[in-house]
């Protein structure tokens, strides 16, 4: 099975999202970096083989694994129900606050504010959908989503659009970074936490048995404490849901 | 009545004019035959403001044509000119070939130019062909439509260039017919022309161009029977 | 021999939202070409006249549409323009980025058009006293579009596929933007994009059809 | 003029997604001229009718935006054939099928405008078909189809553009992850729109005073 | 020797040879007159191969033409055809309009291609224009090169069909020319024409060809001085 082609072949390749930081991103030399690109390294290491980062925009992170072009996605991904028709999710291994960043001269103050203005957020993402749901409640105002987590960004400090919801982590890197003048995170968003999976494909299961293991081991050994501290810092959220198995 | 005076015109190193006086009175028919190149039709162009010119003047009904404040479009109504390439528009049919300047122009409506233009049609002796396209006529009537369609405009002169000699031998007649039709209603024309015959039948004055100079002007009588000019005498002879 | 379960019936569900897309990715391309045959008859205007600042503008546009991709203009025209404070919606950016486009390619070929109309036809026009302008009006420019029509029915095709472009500067109500939004709901991936496909298929052949049709009734000579 | 946190490995970075849009451009230029050339004659030779199939599936290719065409065969290939084949390849596969849909048509053009009598003349000399087609057919037809070819390829390199969709890092989607991380959208991206205008304006005049040369004699 | 029996040839409903009967013995000039769409074209075009045929046979040294087991590419090197229009190759010089077959075709090396083809352009009176573009040459010329690109294959046979009648009347002499001394030098010759003179002059036997029917076969003298056949006689009598 997969597992074994992984370990004979000796490369695990991994899908991540790298305009996405701190979960994925690039350094100066443009190589990437990130949670999810460590997590891929531990991932590979566990397994004793090397490690493949390949580049995925969020809408392409599922056709690249059906078309066998990545073994696993370590990109974040939302583990829904309608995706898992497709796809075979590992239990969470990160959980997202959703945040709203606004440009300071929108003066939007909270997420009840954006009623009426123009928002936006990333194609395919968990956010953009509920957001999209929500523009759609709430009547007026508009909605845009951008093809890259870099694109909301960029069109948020233009002022193209007036806020966008996000992870909060996220939210946090890109404003810490400087670069996008005039915008701040300015509250939470009220949708669910959103919990994100590793996938692979829906039969294989050796492999999201050994991904479930694998998630538990970095809790357990403190490794995703570690990594948490390294990229996101503060209080680190918990991966399981009160009153539930999984 | 055309007054020219004097005109000198040159393209880039090649002068084409070289002082050329003519003066054409209200109802005269003149004709105008000489060698290949030697400036007959670069006249008629001058005398509308096709081409600039840079000596002399033209006068038209005392209207220096190449005057900075002279409203060439105005005048042009008054000068209709038929050139030896068929023009037709081949995008519209014949009756909005000759409709459009009338109404475009003189701002007619649609059916008072149509009028007109019906009438000019009939003239020429195309009433049949009103709804036709211009590549389904032959050259002859094409041509012939080029002339109605000079003539909707009302002008008081019309200057005619070779207008048959694009055309096939047994069409040359019916184009010539309708030129004698107008010289015989008493129009003023200028006709630059290849047929001595029409020439001599039609005119009241002949002139002889030769490489750019008016060589001699005369009745026709005079002109083809005794030609002064040494000139004059080789060019009938080579045409005959 | 697929190790895929096609889902058709999920994806056609989707159907009436994608044609509500096709409708949108119509009106992006038939305002683009409007616009661009009127901009492309300007800038051939302007290519004609004297003036050489105005025949420099017209041949820098006609040169940066045709020789950079229009993805780049689309981009362009939403990021690029908004440095400078400038800012469209998703719909407004991409119809400016096609329609910049369409008025680079159409004006080129204008002038190829304008190459066979013998300049015999001006001067008869000009002796009958129009002017300058109407002479380009009633003769040349009816003339000039029948020999362009051509180019023009395939540049209209080129609008409808570049409408795919939208995406990359937040537009979602085309039939491309609605086809990703849905993928992103269900991940069925090919199925919808095959309808997408299919429908794309389908407006180019009615534009091709349509056009021949028209011409017939337009250029009866 | 610009003040730029642009570094030298970044130049090179752009560098690379320029190479990489010239390499994708190259092969699938020459892979879809080959098949151009071979639809071209084969439908010379078997006739409009025969060819309809072919002439069917080329057509889709010009009646589908590049973009579904790109999603597509990524899907097909990986999600239904289950093939492993790299984004590369089925960039350049759908952009050689791209080329090759349009090159057909350009190259059906310009043998048909090699006149009968002058491949009856070479056939009477003895020539065989495939002689024909060598020295006579392809040398007149190349003067006639050259012109439009370096257009189609020009295109090709402008659509190569969107070959981002299946994880091919070119030219523009190098300028994107600059912007990511730079933040100075304008400076970049008109530092791309050079790159393509340098060298699709030299080619594109070069095929118009071909061109006009050709048409003279 | 080239038999042609019996060949019937149809395009589509078109029925173009009629059963046509001929044989040109070695050293044989036989020319071929007759009225527009009478199948002399064709007729040429089926003996080399170029067209097939329905029913009959045509025999060039004894190969059958039609034959499936026939090389016809080796065939046509010893049948030089000769068309109306003129059949330059544009993007070849004179010198390599006519070394291309004999090095491409028989595999000769350049230099004795080159030979070969210098003597045949001399042969023809082209000996000064070997590096010229055929673009450059007139009508006359151009026929004369195609008929020099024939030679060069060494045939044993030459077909013209109608070489001059696509000349200015000025040019057709020199071609003709070229044509008589082939003859003089025993070519065996089929010459599709509509030059009478030069068929009574030259040829052996001349064909009369009437709507895909040889009507008429004959020596000169008596084809031309006392026809039989009474199609024959009316077309003599329309083209003198
Ligand atoms: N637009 C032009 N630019 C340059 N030279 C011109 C132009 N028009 C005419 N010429 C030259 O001016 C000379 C006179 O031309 P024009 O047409 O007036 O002669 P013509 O008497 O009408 O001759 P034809 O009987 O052949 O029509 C010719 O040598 C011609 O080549
Ligand atoms: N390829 C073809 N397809 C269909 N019809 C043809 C073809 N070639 C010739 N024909 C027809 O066959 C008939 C005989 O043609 P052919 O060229 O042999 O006549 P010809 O005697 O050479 O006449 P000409 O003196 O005009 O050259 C004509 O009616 C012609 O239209
Ligand atoms: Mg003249
Ligand atoms: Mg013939």
């Amino acid at each position: 099975d997969k597992l074994d082609d992984i370990i004979s072949s000796g490369t695990l390749r991994c899908a991540v999202v790298l305009d996405f930081p701190p979960m994925g991103m690039r350094d100066a030399n443009n190589e990437p970096i990130g949670f999810d690109v460590d997590y891929c390294n531990d991932l590979a290491k566990a397994l004793g083989v090397k490690a493949e980062i390949v580049e995925t925009p969020f809408p392409e992170r599922i056709p690249a694994l059906m078309s066998g072009r990545v073994d696993v996605g370590v990109a974040s991904t939302s583990d829904t129900l309608e995706r898992a028709k497709t796809v075979g999710f590992s239990v969470p291994y990160f959980a997202f606050e959703m945040a709203v960043t606004a440009n300071e001269k929108s003066g939007i103050k909270s997420f009840d504010d954006m009623k009426g203005h123009t928002v936006g957020a990333t194609a395919g993402t968990f956010e953009a959908i509920a957001l999209e749901k929500q523009v759609q409640e709430w009547g007026t105002g508009e909605f845009r989503p951008y093809q890259t987590q870099a694109d909301v960004f960029l069109a948020l400090s233009q002022g193209q659009i007036d806020a966008t919801v996000s992870t909060s982590t996220v939210a946090m890197a890109n404003v810490k970074t400087g670069n996008f003048p005039g915008i701040s995170v300015v509250g939470k968003a009220p949708f669910d936490t959103d919990y994100v999976a590793l996938f692979t494909n829906r039969d294989e299961y050796g492999l999201i048995n050994y991904l479930n293991l694998f998630v538990n081991q970095q809790v357990r050994t403190g490794r995703y404490a570690e990594l948490y501290e390294k990229w996101v810092g503060g209080a680190l959220p918990s991966l399981t849901v009160p009153n539930a198995y999984r | 009545m055309i007054e020219i005076q004097n005109v000198h015109k040159s393209f880039g190193q090649l002068e084409v004019l070289k002082g050329i006086d003519l003066t054409v009175q209200k109802g005269e028919v003149v004709t105008v035959i000489g060698g290949s190149g030697s400036g007959k039709s670069t006249l008629l162009t001058c005398i509308n403001g096709l081409e600039p010119i840079d000596k002399g003047k033209i006068l038209v009904d005392g209207t220096e044509v190449h005057a900075k404040s002279t409203n060439l479009n105005k005048l042009r109504q008054k000068i209709g000119i038929v050139f030896q390439q068929w023009n037709a528009f081949p995008h519209l049919t014949v009756l909005e070939n000759v409709t459009l300047a009338p109404r475009k122009v003189l701002g007619m409506g649609k059916a008072e130019a149509e009028a007109i233009a019906e009438k000019q049609l009939k003239h020429v002796g195309l009433g049949e062909k009103l709804s036709t396209y211009p590549t389904r006529l032959s050259g002859g009537q094409q041509q012939r439509m080029a002339i109605a369609r000079a003539l909707a405009m009302s002008p008081d002169y019309m200057l005619f260039d070779e207008v048959t000699s694009a055309l096939d031998p047994q069409l040359v007649g019916e184009v010539l017919e309708t030129l004698k039709m107008l010289a015989e209603e008493g129009m003023t024309m200028i006709c630059v022309t290849h047929e001595m015959a029409f020439a001599r039948d039609v005119s009241d004055r002949v002139a002889y161009f030769h490489k750019g100079i008016m060589a001699e002007i005369g009745v026709p009588d005079q002109l083809f029977n005794d030609p002064q000019h040494p000139e004059t005498r080789k060019f009938l002879a080579s045409v005959r | 021999m697929f190790g895929y379960t096609f889902q058709w019936n999920q994806a056609l569900a989707r159907l009436p939202k994608m044609l509500d897309g096709a409708a949108v990715t119509m009106e992006v391309a038939v305002l683009s070409m409007l616009i661009g045959i009127a901009l492309a008859i300007l800038l051939t205007l302007l290519r004609l006249s004297g003036s050489r600042p105005l025949k420099a503008i017209a041949t820098t546009w006609v040169e940066i549409a045709r020789n950079t991709p229009a993805l780049f203009q689309i981009y362009m025209a939403h990021f690029g323009v908004a440095s400078f404070g400038i800012h469209f919606s998703p719909f407004t950016s991409l119809l400016i980025g096609i329609t910049f486009n369409n008025a680079g390619y159409l004006a080129e070929n204008f002038r190829g058009a304008l190459k066979a109309i013998p300049d015999t036809q001006t001067r008869a026009g000009r002796s009958l006293g129009m002017s300058q302008l109407q002479a380009f009006r009633y003769i040349i420019l009816p003339q000039m579009l029948r020999i362009a029509f051509l180019p023009m029915t395939n540049q209209m095709v080129w609008a409808v596929l570049m409408t795919s472009l939208g995406v990359t500067v937040g537009m979602n109500t085309d039939l491309y933007g609605v086809t990703q939004d849905l993928n992103a709901l269900t991940f069925r991936t090919f199925e919808l994009f095959a309808i997408a496909a299919v429908i794309f298929y389908v407006i180019t052949k009615i534009i091709t059809l349509g056009a021949r049709l028209i011409a017939s009734r337009l250029f009866r000579y | 003029m610009f003040h730029t946190a642009l570094t030298s490995a970044d130049l090179i970075f752009l560098a690379k997604g320029a190479g990489m849009t010239i390499f994708v451009t190259a092969i699938s230029v020459c892979i879809g001229t080959l098949l151009g050339i071979v639809f071209g004659v084969l439908r010379g030779q078997l006739g409009p009718i025969w060819f309809a199939p072919v002439t069917f599936v080329l057509d889709i290719f010009r009646s589908v935006p590049l973009l579904i065409q790109l999603v597509l065969a990524n899907a097909f290939v990986g999600m239904v054939l289950r093939l492993h084949i790299s984004g590369l390849t089925v960039a350049c596969m759908v952009l050689s099928l791209y080329t090759a849909a349009y090159c057909t048509e350009i190259v059906r053009g310009g043998i048909h405008a090699v006149p009968a009598t002058t491949r009856r003349a070479a056939r009477s000399l003895g020539m065989s078909w495939l002689q024909d087609m060598r020295y006579i057919v392809l040398p007149l037809a190349t003067r006639i189809a050259l012109p439009s070819w370096i257009g189609l390829a020009l295109g090709v390199m402008k659509d190569s553009a969107l070959v981002y969709v299946v994880q091919v890092t070119e030219l523009l989607k190098s300028t994107q992850i600059l912007i990511t991380r730079l933040q100075e959208p304008l400076f970049l991206l008109l530092i791309c729109g050079a790159f393509y205008f340098i060298i699709s304006f030299p080619l594109a005049r070069f095929g118009g005073y071909l061109e006009k040369r050709w048409s003279n004699d």
